[in-house]
């Protein structure tokens, strides 16, 4: 009837051993804390029975005994605080040379673009052993793409981009779970992670014609009539956007930011909330006009300006080096 | 206990003081409007909340009559949800002020 | 202890407005006052949702802001102000009343208050109205021209939510002074019982006290900073 | 117990004073309002626990066969809306901290009595508006009303169950605001702070929170009513709102309002336990203190529901920080409930029973708690049975049995009679048990990642679903069994006499049921809170 019962999800990336270590020591830890007080509890409740001849013996408190069993504690909680932080922050920064693959969701499903120009719904191939970065973001409503066996988790909203990242160390088949509340088929927004051997994703990667994302993304840039604004060759309207990706940016109104994905991504959409200092607010707003999917092409492709002058090569983000943007942003700060 | 008809007799407040406070405050709302006038930079938004801040306080103090109020535990009410307000305002930028820094 | 049912012993003694179940006019002072402090920092936090939210897109669409308060009318907001603000000074001066037994200038300087409060909500019908027709009321019915309209609406959102929610405020407080004024015509209150006055009064330097920080934050961003 | 003898002289009490139904619609006894109140929370608990079994039942298979999608959405959306606005967060407040504040700290009422019957109204208008969403489809935007689902995609009852919430929360401001004027300026003489019963203190840190945090969900509800209603588009980022702030704005309430969910039944079982123990309790000032530590510090950690919501790094490091601070007052309740036993003279009363579940099961759920905290860990297990089987273990298996607890405690000075204990100690074992079997399983299905709010799941998770839906058919029974002999016991019960616990505490030294003035004279205090090393012993076992 039943064809399984695991009482322990897989472990198939780099995260899950770790999360997994936190989590057996917390069992243990709490575990043992709590047999502790079961324990005291039932000897006392035995022991100190209601009998007749014997009275309640009455103590007052300790303060002593008070602060012991607030201050462990507290020394114990910051402890796991210390630990579960450290997984986070691994969690939340993906690797410099990461693969990217960018991710629309929408009610009720889940939409991928590969660099190298695939296109997937509800199933993702990816390749054991490399770092992989999912850029996400929602059409509609909060979704979350969540990978049981990866052990990650993040919302993905409607408005801008959030950021998770892996590398798979199985090849196999793993949910895909939107864990995030998004409507009548909530539960039916699921998927598979289909891991791979590096060989045979090589092989799925050339199985069907594509033009990569960034290639896309550049003839985008030319029908929409971005180019006639932002020049690669003399100062346009707009600002020249060769490495414009990763840059520090001075602002009109004085703050300096960091062109990351989610600014180039509302430099687009809504141009005037974060001009660039030198210019004037005429960029058109793109909001409503282009679609997501379009406009992860878009970014994709400015992004690829960093490497290539020409800014066609848009492949794989296999490790070349010193990521670009980092030079120049040593100055600013 | 004899003679609770008199036990509401609190603090009269002169006339006068009313009208002080009340002149004081017009001249705030004057000054303030006057300064945003002006333009002062980034100062500006200080500048206003300061001023607000301070004609806020003449109300409580006077107008409310929390300076002649005799009960600690009011004041203690009143400290409770400004801090309550700290917290929402300033835990919630914890978020909004540094997602930026990436 | 015993139970024999003993009657309570205060009833004869006392002030016809001293309810069952305190013992002394001084603790049923005390509790009221103390209650409308406590419900004025439950409507302290109940703006204070709206002012985080104002402060947190303040701080995102800075410009947008600025675009949305040029919008706003200057001189009906100051003069709103200086209304409330003499509200204020005709209500402060109405609980004094109450305590020193002049029943006349009691009612009167209610009356007073009521109408200031009365010309309030007339300009800010009068602007509603204005921003309806200029098509800034957020919605379909929103337009704006400039750069980035769609976070002048968020401004104009917030600007209606948080003035509609004032003005709620006053409307209430309109009613319950005109009460107030009322059982001060049949002489209820006098230096031995004015709490009810007392309370209203704070109630009303609170919503003024709103309007305090709404004025500045809606109407007075007008100029630009920086580049 | 079949020949029960009726009350020698009827003396007048609360109960028998009137008659009629007005008498009981416009009384401003608070013993009367907390009765009116006691009907309608167990309206309320048992259309709840009713949507419970149905989500429970589609459950029971990986397909969603048993009703629509659609539906299961609702269903969960009420049962947590119900349960959590009109039945847990007004249980122990509303109904016993209602009937016994102003006993406990010597006073003939509430400061407020008609407010107090308001805030009743508020309530039951608030339950009529829920009725009418239930009635006309329901919201399916989950208890939390995340947008933009529910202002811009949901096409289901959100405003109406919005307003609903709304007039509840004022309900719960105003029972707050008389708690908090009533503890501090109607107690009797020589009941100063440090003599007030926990329980008094208990409920004087929930109102604290339902005083400061309450608003503020209020006027999100609002926001998002005027966002459904005008396209105002606060929280709508496809117009540059942020989805987050309402997150932000929601758990400002909704975290602390845990709290308001656990310190009520905190305080009923330091009194159980030291009455059943025949002891002060131990710590008496730290355990004060820790109430009031963790009403406070339950506002500074809201943002640990938002760990992945897409939340700064930095912020989130910080509350969860912020989240360990609040386990150590906890921590320091578990720690003296268990210190009170020692040496103790200790009987197992049914309610007694239910203090011992409560303090096993709370901690179960609090050191669950402290795996969300882990940001680490949370990152995984968050929006899955984990979480559910978390805050069920507090409030079900908490609060719920410290609820049901205190009313068996209380009971004999509520309706004046005994309930029968064997019943009593049977339906205590049966919800322990099917507690258990219920939630336990969801920790395991939590881990392995199945999300939560989910209709249909993948086969894998069968077994431990059909565990937990099996459960909570034997939790059923158990809730319906006290129902039963209560409502049998106030006709056949035993007559209760002034004090049957030989407990301490003002309340026990006026007659069951209390008159309604609560004493017949003004009760002067001269003995500290606890005083079991100056009451009689009382007889070994009922
Ligand atoms: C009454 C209700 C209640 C209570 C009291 C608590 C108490 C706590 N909760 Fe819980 N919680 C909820 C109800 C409650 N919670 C609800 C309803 C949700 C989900 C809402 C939703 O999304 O729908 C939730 C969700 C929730 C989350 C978010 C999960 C997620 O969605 O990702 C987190 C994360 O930090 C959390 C943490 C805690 C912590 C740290 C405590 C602490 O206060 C617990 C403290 C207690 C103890 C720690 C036990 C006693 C201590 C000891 C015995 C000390 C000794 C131990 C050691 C030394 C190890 N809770
Ligand atoms: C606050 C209190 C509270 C209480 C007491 C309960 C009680 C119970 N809850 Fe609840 N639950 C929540 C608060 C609560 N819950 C919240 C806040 C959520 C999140 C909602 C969301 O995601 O938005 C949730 C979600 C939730 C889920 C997850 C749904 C999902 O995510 O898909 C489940 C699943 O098992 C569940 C089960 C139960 C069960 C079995 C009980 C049992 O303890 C109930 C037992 C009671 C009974 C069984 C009643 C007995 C009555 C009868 C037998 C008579 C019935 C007949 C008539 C009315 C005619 N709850
Ligand atoms: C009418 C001219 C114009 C058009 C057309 C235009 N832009 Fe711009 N763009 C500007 C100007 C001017 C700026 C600088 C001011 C600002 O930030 O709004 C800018 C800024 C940008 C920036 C931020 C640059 C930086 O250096 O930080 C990006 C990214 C960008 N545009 C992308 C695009 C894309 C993609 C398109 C087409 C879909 C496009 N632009 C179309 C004028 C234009
Ligand atoms: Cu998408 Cu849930
Ligand atoms: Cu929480």
């Amino acid at each position: 009837m039943f064809q399984t019962f695991p009482l322990w999800p897989e472990r198939a990336s780099t995260t899950a051993g770790g999360v997994d270590a936190l989590f057996i020591f917390l069992l243990t830890l709490c575990g043992l804390m709590a047999i502790m007080i079961f324990i005291m509890i039932l000897v006392f409740a035995a022991k100190y029975r209601r009998s007749r001849g014997r009275e309640a013996e009455q103590i007052e408190g300790s303060n002593a005994l008070e602060l012991t069993w607030s201050g462990v504690p507290l020394v114990i909680f910051m402890g796991i605080f210390v630990w579960g932080a450290a997984i986070y922050f691994k969690e939340r920064t993906p690797p410099q040379d990461s693969a990217e693959i960018y991710t629309v969701a929408k009610q009720w499903m889940w939409k991928f673009q590969h660099m190298e120009g695939q296109r997937e719904i509800n199933e993702l191939h990816v390749p054991i052993g490399r770092d992989v970065k999912m850029i996400m973001t929602s059409q509609d409503v909060i979704h979350s793409f969540y990978v049981p066996a990866f052990r990650i988790k993040q919302d993905v909203l409607p408005g801008r981009y959030t950021v998770a990242w892996f590398r798979a160390t199985k090849a196999g088949r793993y949910h895909l779970f939107c864990a995030e509340y998004c409507g009548t088929s909530h539960s039916g927004m699921i998927g598979d992670v289909v891991v791979m051997q590096p060989a045979q994703y090589e092989q799925w990667l050339s199985g069907g014609p594509a033009a990569p994302l960034a290639q896309t993304g550049k003839q985008l840039f030319l029908s929409l009539g971005c180019s006639t604004c932002h020049r690669f060759d003399v100062q346009g309207r707009g600002p020249n956007l060769m490495n414009a990706y990763n840059r520090p940016v001075l602002l009109d109104d004085g703050r300096t930011i960091t062109a990351d994905e989610n600014y180039l991504r509302e430099s687009i959409l809504t141009p005037a909330v974060k001009v660039v200092s030198g210019f004037k607010p005429i960029m058109p707003i793109f909001q409503g006009i282009i679609s997501e999917e379009q406009l992860n092409a878009l970014v994709a492709y400015i992004k690829s300006l960093n490497q290539s002058p020409e800014g066609t090569a848009g492949t794989r983000n296999t490790p070349t080096g010193s990521p670009t943007g980092q030079p120049q942003m040593m100055q600013v700060q | 206990m004899v003679g609770e008809r008199g036990i509401m007799s609190a603090h009269v407040v002169p006339k006068k003081t009313y009208i002080a406070v009340w002149i004081t405050l017009m001249i705030l709302t004057v000054v303030t409007a006057a300064v945003s006038r002006i333009d002062l930079g980034k100062v500006s938004a200080i500048v206003a909340l300061t001023i607000a801040t301070g004609k806020a306080l003449l109300v409580v103090l006077f107008f409310m009559g929390v300076k002649y109020i005799g009960q600690k535990m009011t004041i203690v009410v009143i400290v409770a949800g400004i801090f309550w307000l700290a917290i929402l305002m300033v835990l919630s930028m914890a978020d909004y002020g540094t997602r930026l820094w990436s | 202890m015993s139970h024999s049912p003993a009657v309570v012993t205060h009833d004869q003694v006392h002030n016809p407005a001293l309810q069952h179940h305190f013992a002394t006019m001084e603790q049923q002072q005390e509790a009221s006052t103390m209650g409308m402090w406590v419900f004025l920092i439950t409507e302290i936090m109940f703006f204070g949702g709206m002012f985080t939210a104002y402060m947190v897109y303040r701080y995102m669409y800075y410009q947008a802001f600025v675009a949305g308060s040029e919008k706003m009318d200057f001189w009906w907001g100051t003069i709103n102000t200086v209304v409330l603000i003499c509200s204020s000074l005709t209500m402060a001066l109405a609980v004094r009343s109450s305590q020193i037994g002049q029943r006349k200038a009691l009612v009167v300087l209610l009356i007073i208050t009521m109408l200031f409060g009365c010309v309030f909500m007339g300009i800010k019908a009068i602007e509603y109205t204005g921003h309806w027709k200029e098509h800034q009321f957020p919605g379909t019915n929103f337009h704006f021209e400039g750069p980035d309209p769609q976070h002048v609406e968020i401004f104009f959102s917030l600007y209606w939510a948080m003035t509609g929610f004032h003005a709620l405020h006053m409307l209430i407080g309109i009613i319950i002074v005109g009460v107030i004024a009322f059982y001060s015509w049949r002489g209820k209150y006098g230096p031995d019982y004015y709490n009810p006055v007392e309370n209203v009064g704070l109630y009303w330097h609170f919503v003024d006290m709103v309007w305090i920080y709404l004025y500045p934050l809606l109407y007075l961003i007008s100029h630009k900073h920086g580049g | 117990m079949a020949t029960s003898p009726t009350p020698a002289a009827e003396r007048e009490n609360y109960l028998n004073t009137e008659y009629g139904i007005r008498s009981w619609l416009l009384t401003t006894d608070h013993k009367r309002i907390a009765l009116l109140y006691l009907l309608l929370i167990t309206f309320f608990f048992f259309i709840g626990g009713f949507f419970a079994l149905l989500i429970r039942l589609e459950l029971l298979t990986p397909a969603g066969d048993l009703v629509q999608a659609d539906t299961y959405n609702k269903l969960f959306t009420m049962h947590g809306q119900v349960m959590v606005f009109f039945f847990l967060i007004p249980a122990i407040p509303a109904v016993l901290g209602n009937f016994l504040i102003p006993i406990m700290i010597g006073a003939k009422d509430l400061a407020f009595p008609r407010i107090n019957l308001f805030s009743w109204y508020l309530l039951v208008i608030g339950g009529l508006l829920m009725m009418y969403t239930i009635l006309t489809g329901g919201a399916d935007t989950g208890w939390t009303f995340y947008p933009p689902f529910s202002t811009a995609f949901a096409k289901s009852q959100v405003v109406t169950a919005a307003l609903a919430i709304f007039v509840a929360g004022f309900s719960s401001i105003l029972t707050g605001l008389n708690f908090i004027v009533t503890i501090h300026r109607m107690r009797a003489p020589g009941m100063t702070w440090s003599r007030l019963p926990l329980f008094v203190w208990a409920n004087y840190a929930t109102s604290i929170i339902q005083v400061l945090g309450t608003p503020v969900l209020a006027i999100t509800l609002m926001l998002v009513a005027l966002d459904r209603l005008f396209a105002f588009g606060i929280f709508d980022p496809q117009r540059g709102g942020d989805p987050l702030l309402f997150q932000h704005l929601f758990w400002f309430y909704s975290h602390p309002a845990v709290y308001i969910m656990i310190l009520p039944g905190m305080g009923v079982v330091s009194e159980v336990v030291s009455c059943f123990s025949r002891k002060r309790i131990f710590g008496y000032k730290f355990m004060a203190l820790a109430l009031i530590a963790i009403a406070v510090l339950g506002f500074l950690v809201w943002a640990h529901h938002m760990f992945v919501a897409g939340i700064s790094l930095y912020a989130a490091l910080v509350f969860s920080l912020l989240s360990y601070l609040v386990a150590v007052p906890s921590a320091i309740k578990v720690f003296n409930w268990t210190a009170t036993m020692y040496k103790g003279s200790i009987s197992y009363a049914t309610p007694m029973l239910y203090a011992f579940g409560f303090i096993g099961l709370f901690t179960m759920g609090g050191l669950t708690g402290l795996f969300l905290a882990a940001l680490g860990v949370d990152v995984h297990v968050t929006d899955t049975y984990f979480v559910i089987a978390h805050f069920h273990y507090i409030m079900v298996g908490g609060m719920v049995m410290a609820y049901i607890g205190g009313l068996h405690f209380w009971w004999p000075k509520i309706s004046g009679r005994m309930y029968p204990e064997a019943w009593g100690k049977l339906a205590a074992l049966i919800i322990f048990v099917g507690f258990n079997l219920t939630f336990f399983p969801q920790f395991v299905l939590g881990y392995l990642g199945m999300p939560r709010r989910y209709w249909q799941y993948s086969p894998e998770f069968q077994v431990l679903n059909v565990l937990s839906t099996a459960g909570a058919t034997i939790l059923a029974v158990g809730y319906v069994l006290p129902m039963v002999y209560f409502l049998w016991s106030m006709r056949y019960g035993k007559v209760a006499d002034e004090n049957p616990w030989g407990a301490a505490g003002l309340e026990w030294m006026t007659a069951s049921p209390p008159p309604t003035f609560n004493f017949d004279e003004t009760p002067v205090v001269t003995w500290e809170a606890y005083d079991y090393a100056n009451l009689k012993e009382v007889p070994v076992e009922p």
